[in-house]
């Protein structure tokens, strides 16, 4: 019968941290476009869509992660689209990702003063172009430290989908802990690829947030 | 958009044929229908079977790796087009699902360690026992057994086998081969036989009103019945000739 | 549309729902408790003389902050058992909330305490109070008010994701709705309630926690 | 020819009435000063006038460019009038020139090189030229003041509102701000000012405003207003502040 | 008979001696004020004598009970003195009377009926009898450092520090506090202050204490040394205060 060595076991997480890194990168970027329109609908000033992007927020931050995956695997089918594992895996991840970043950008918006919005609307500048122009580049500079410190949940929430079968860190864990019957060190090791990958992400916002602190 | 479904769904077969793939829903946590090796790929007695449709409807196999609660939403869901996942028929799932020819031999058993003590369903009271989310042995241990025994049910094979080794439950209730292979992997915690449960041979699933590729499929396993291809799966996975009843 | 809904199915396991809410409930109560008495006693101890102690927390903290919560649950209930330590799914279950909440809350009320102005800890002294009396009767309370925000939302993060428990067969809301759906076939209808109930679930607890706040923490400061 | 013509307008936070219908004319190139107590809507009505608040009822008319209370877009009616703050908002981001850039670029649609030109020339008339790189939190408030009004003209509007632009001020620095105010008067440029620099007011303004409770109830030349005031609200105003 | 001692007390932050020896002699129920330029070290020596600050050289006495460098429990010290602050630091989630009552509980661990009735007392004492369940928040500045002052005074302290408890207060609030003060001294409590009220100094004070540099360089009667400083610091330092 087969024999995993420590070696097998480790290099098998490796190949398979790759997949948790890809998913990550996508729904963080896939997120990050996402949150950045919902953002953008959140502080319009048109109270319908105000509205609706809040009611988006509520829904994504207000349901599991895991629920969101089944039914985006499970039930959209049903209703005629089709998903694979990796595309329900990036799209609920990417609806999570951008209901939370958009929640945290719209704290940075806010914390753009008041008087910069009345400027340049006395300048004739549109929503979208005082949005462009003046409070994003002003709220990104605050937002990077919170933004960096949300990217370690959605390394985490990728551990999630191993449960629809998507083959990431946690899933190949669970399949080598049952051929080799050691999950004390499988889940450790795979705790401890999490740890190498979300720490450094932890520590470079605290930095970044030092540094902004000092900067004020 | 419905009727696209309709299409796709009555002419599983002329896709297979037009596209050359064959989607297989296969078990990665089911030793010995389906495991994964050091590379992480799966083999076993469910993946041979595979392959061995694929070859005759001269497509290539796609295997798609499933657990045992999720795999009817992947053939409903038409993720894949058939189950060749160990899968035993009953009442329920016949009413979404159809089933082919059965393929291999399964009997449901409960199995445990020396040291715990059962002989029949009543000797369950008061045991706990791991068994798999939405399996032919969930069902049929549930129609079983008292209140008073403690059925604890898992989303994977993975996790009752995983269950099960750590001690987390006394008992299995598994398939008679899938504990064999447990066995040979020398584990820990040893699940001997403690007693049968039903004979659930298992058959292979496809989506309601395929007539045609049920056709080929039965066409298909029943020539590997009778020109051995099937037994020499069954020789190397399950180490046992082909029941002559299958 | 080729799929025609039936959440009347959903009906005759209407217990079996029933009975994952309630799981639920019970799993977020009992880790909500102990995790928050945790985060508060991580919170002194990150603030007090030893530095071992300061250094066993931060660790603790950084390592769970940095994994997700389904290699938590793994490993308490899959792993530890190779060491000896065995126990059931619920309190595998609670067992890695509490962890979890724990380090989370730990971090939350730490930045509470850090607000704290260094007047009031004079104050207390110079009444001759000792550094653990100062914590529990001056610095606590208002703390608490300051981040209790925060600490809401942590707990319902704690709550949602709690669903993966199932996965551990602890037999809450997303459990029952995998249970079902492996016995009806109806998974839209099956995640579709089930997601709705969790929605429900974590207003209700926003609510409740708001609520809650008003009443333990409200005292004074507000009425500024 | 009257430039700005406001009738009737009326304004309310909630169930408060800030703005009782208030009616005035501004002709070209005339430098108003408005002046009256904290509270009595000053800046409700500046602010009302380049449309930063909706009001409820009246019309707004700049230029031939009329504004309602039902008016959805103020585009055209804020490329009409520029706007000055107490506290400046200059886009820190951005430095001095590109401040002054921005909504030329962005609004307008100028060309890069003219673009540039007309922030330099807008600085320069600010005196502020050799500032055009300097970033906000590198000019004193006087200084950033100045940008704030090179920013505003060089949008090229028929009329500028200043907000009590030096309130926020150290005393040293009112006077490098209130002369540019001054120098754009003798340009001829259409100003209204809201001020409480009484003898600035008196020297450079044409004609004086005052409100109290919402209304305009005095109005006319400054020496008149200030040396016969007819209402006791204008007496006591005038009173109190020279007393200060 | 001395109640407070001090002798060759140090104590430096950093590389910086802030108390370079300081020595001084408190007997039971007379009023000392300490005076002097900022950053003297008026606040740290005060601090020093319940402990706030660590000293690095030198003895506190206080009622018998010593204190050196060394120690780790300073509670018994703490008993024997009670401090009010500039800030007055109330606890904000407390009532007034609860903050009164609180350290009596925790420390005292005195049973609730004497709680509170010595919680009553105390706060009566101050004139705010009737303000028992009113929170800090709902009380001006005044009747803060008077609370402040009740909550000091329910311990029963040997000795009452004061540093500078009136700066933090409008003018119209300080006398009512002073007048506290004024009252207690009265009574025979044995009070060290901080103060820039020179007038109160010179009514209240038996002894006057000027420091400088780290050191105590003049005392005696208030009288004596204000109207005769036999240090030039002194005399410019009354010179200076005189002159506000
Ligand atoms: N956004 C707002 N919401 C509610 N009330 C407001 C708002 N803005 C102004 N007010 C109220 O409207 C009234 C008029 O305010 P306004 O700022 O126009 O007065 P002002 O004459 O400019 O006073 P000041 O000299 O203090 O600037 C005041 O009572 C003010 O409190
Ligand atoms: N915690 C500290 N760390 C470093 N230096 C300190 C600290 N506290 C006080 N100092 C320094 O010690 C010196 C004496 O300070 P102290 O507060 O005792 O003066 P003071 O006489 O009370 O002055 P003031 O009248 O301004 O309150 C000052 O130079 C001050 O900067
Ligand atoms: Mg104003
Ligand atoms: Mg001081």
């Amino acid at each position: 019968m087969l024999e995993f060595s420590f070696w097998d076991i480790l290099s098998n997480l490796l190949l398979a941290a790759r997949w948790t890194v890809l998913l990550s990168v996508i729904a963080f970027v896939a997120g990050g476009l996402a949150g950045l329109l919902v953002l953008m609908a959140r502080v319009a000033p048109v109270p319908p869509l105000q509205r609706l992007a809040k009611l988006y927020i509520e829904l994504f931050q207000g349901t599991p992660l895991l629920m969101q995956l089944f039914i985006v695997f499970f039930a959209l089918p049903l209703v005629g689209i089709e998903t694979s594992p990796w595309t329900a895996a990036a799209l609920a991840l990417t609806l999570f990702t951008s209901a939370y970043l958009a929640e945290i950008w719209r704290g940075c918006v806010e914390a753009v003063p008041k008087g910069q919005w009345e400027a340049s609307a006395s300048l004739a500048m549109g929503f979208s172009e005082q949005m462009r122009w003046v409070v994003l580049p002003q709220a990104l500079r605050i937002a990077v430290p919170p933004t960096v410190g949300f990217s370690v949940q959605v390394v985490k929430g990728t551990a999630v989908t191993s449960i629809i079968g998507f083959v990431e860190i946690t899933k190949a864990g669970t399949m080598i802990t049952n051929a080799t019957f050691q999950p004390f060190l499988v889940y450790g090791l795979v705790g401890l690829l999490y740890f190498a990958l979300c720490y450094p992400l932890s520590l470079s916002a605290k930095a970044l947030e030092r540094k902004l602190n000092v900067a004020r | 958009n419905g009727g696209l479904m309709a299409t796709a769904h009555a002419d599983a077969l002329e896709r297979i044929t037009k596209d050359k793939v064959l989607r297989v829903a296969v078990p990665q946590d089911f030793p010995p229908f389906g495991s994964v090796g050091t590379d992480m790929k799966p083999v076993g007695y469910d993946i041979d079977t595979a392959a061995l449709l694929a070859k005759e409807m001269g497509a290539k196999v796609e295997l798609v790796p499933v657990t045992s609660a999720n795999r009817v939403p992947y053939l409903t869901t038409g993720k894949v087009d058939l189950i060749i996942s160990s899968l035993g028929k009953n009442a329920e799932r016949e009413k979404v699902i159809d089933f082919s020819v059965a393929y291999a031999p399964f009997f449901n058993g409960v199995f445990g360690p020396d040291s715990v003590k059962a002989e029949t369903v009543a000797d369950l009271d008061g045991k706990t026992v791991g068994v798999t989310r939405g399996s032919v042995e969930d069902i049929e241990l549930s129609k079983l057994v008292s209140d008073k025994v403690n059925v604890r049910r898992y989303e994977d094979n993975n996790g009752t086998i995983s269950a099960f080794l750590s001690g987390q439950v006394e008992l299995v209730a598994t398939g008679n081969v899938v504990a064999a292979a447990i066995m040979e992997r020398k584990p820990p915690r040893l699940p001997n036989l403690k007693f049968l449960v039903k004979n659930s041979p298992c058959f292979i699933g496809l989506g309601k009103d395929e007539g045609p590729l049920l056709e080929k499929v039965n066409a298909i396993l029943t020539k590997a019945k009778t020109d051995g291809s099937l037994a020499a799966i069954a020789e190397k996975w399950l180490h046992a000739p082909l029941p002559k009843d299958l | 549309m080729a799929y025609r809904f039936d959440f009347t199915s959903l009906w005759d396991y209407a217990p079996v729902l029933v009975h994952g809410v309630a799981t639920t409930v019970g799993l977020t109560v009992a880790g909500t408790v102990l995790g928050v008495g945790i985060g508060i006693a991580g919170a002194a101890a990150r603030n007090s003389a030893s530095r071992p102690l300061r250094l066993a927390v931060g660790a603790y903290v950084e390592l769970i902050r940095n994994t997700p919560f389904l290699v938590q649950l793994f490993f308490i209930f899959f792993g530890l058992p190779s060491l000896g330590i065995r126990m059931p799914e619920w309190a595998a279950a609670v067992l890695a909330m509490v962890v979890n909440l724990g380090a989370y809350s730990t971090e939350i009320i730490r930045a509470g305490i850090d607000a704290t102005p260094k007047g009031q800890v004079e104050a207390g002294a110079s009444l001759g109070m000792t550094g653990p009396q100062i914590f529990r009767y001056i610095i606590l309370g208002p703390a608490m008010g300051k981040i209790w925000p925060a600490l809401s939302s942590q707990i319902v993060i704690v709550m949602l994701g709690s669903s993966v428990c199932s996965q551990i067969a602890a037999e809450e809301l997303s459990f029952a709705a995998n249970f079902i759906q492996s016995r009806n076939f109806r998974p839209f209808e099956v995640y579709f309630a089930a997601t709705a109930l969790y929605l429900a679930l974590a207003v209700l607890t926003r609510w409740i926690l708001a609520r809650l706040g008003d009443r333990l923490f409200l005292k004074g400061a507000a009425r500024a | 020819m009257s430039l700005v013509k406001l009738s009737g307008i009326r304004k309310s936070f909630g169930s408060v009435e800030v703005l009782k219908g208030v009616d005035m004319t501004v002709r070209e190139g005339e430098v108003v000063a408005m002046i009256g107590r904290s509270g009595s809507g000053k800046s409700t009505l500046l602010r009302s006038v380049n449309g930063l608040e909706r009001i409820d009822a009246g019309v707004i008319e700049v230029d031939g460019e009329c504004v309602d209370p039902g008016q959805i877009d103020l585009r055209a009616l804020r490329l009409k009038v520029g706007m000055v703050f107490q506290q400046f908002n200059l886009f820190p981001h951005l430095s001095a020139g590109e401040n002054v850039m921005l909504a030329l670029k962005v609004v307008k649609r100028m060309g890069k090189a003219d673009t540039r030109a007309a922030a330099e020339q807008a600085l320069a008339r600010v005196g502020l030229g050799h500032k055009f790189d300097a970033y906000p939190s590198q000019l004193s408030g006087g200084q950033q003041q100045r940008v704030a009004i090179a920013r505003s003209l060089a949008m090229q509007p028929k009329v500028l509102l200043c907000d009590e632009i030096t309130s926020a001020l150290d005393p040293e620095l009112v006077n490098e701000v209130l002369s540019v105010v001054r120098k754009l008067a003798e340009e001829g440029m259409t100003l209204i000012l809201v001020t409480h620099e009484m003898r600035f007011a008196r020297e450079v303004c044409d004609q004086l405003v005052f409100m109290h409770g919402g209304r305009i109830i005095e109005q006319g030349p400054p020496v008149a207003l200030f040396d016969r005031p007819s209402t006791p609200e204008l007496a006591q105003f005038v009173g109190m502040v020279e007393a200060r």
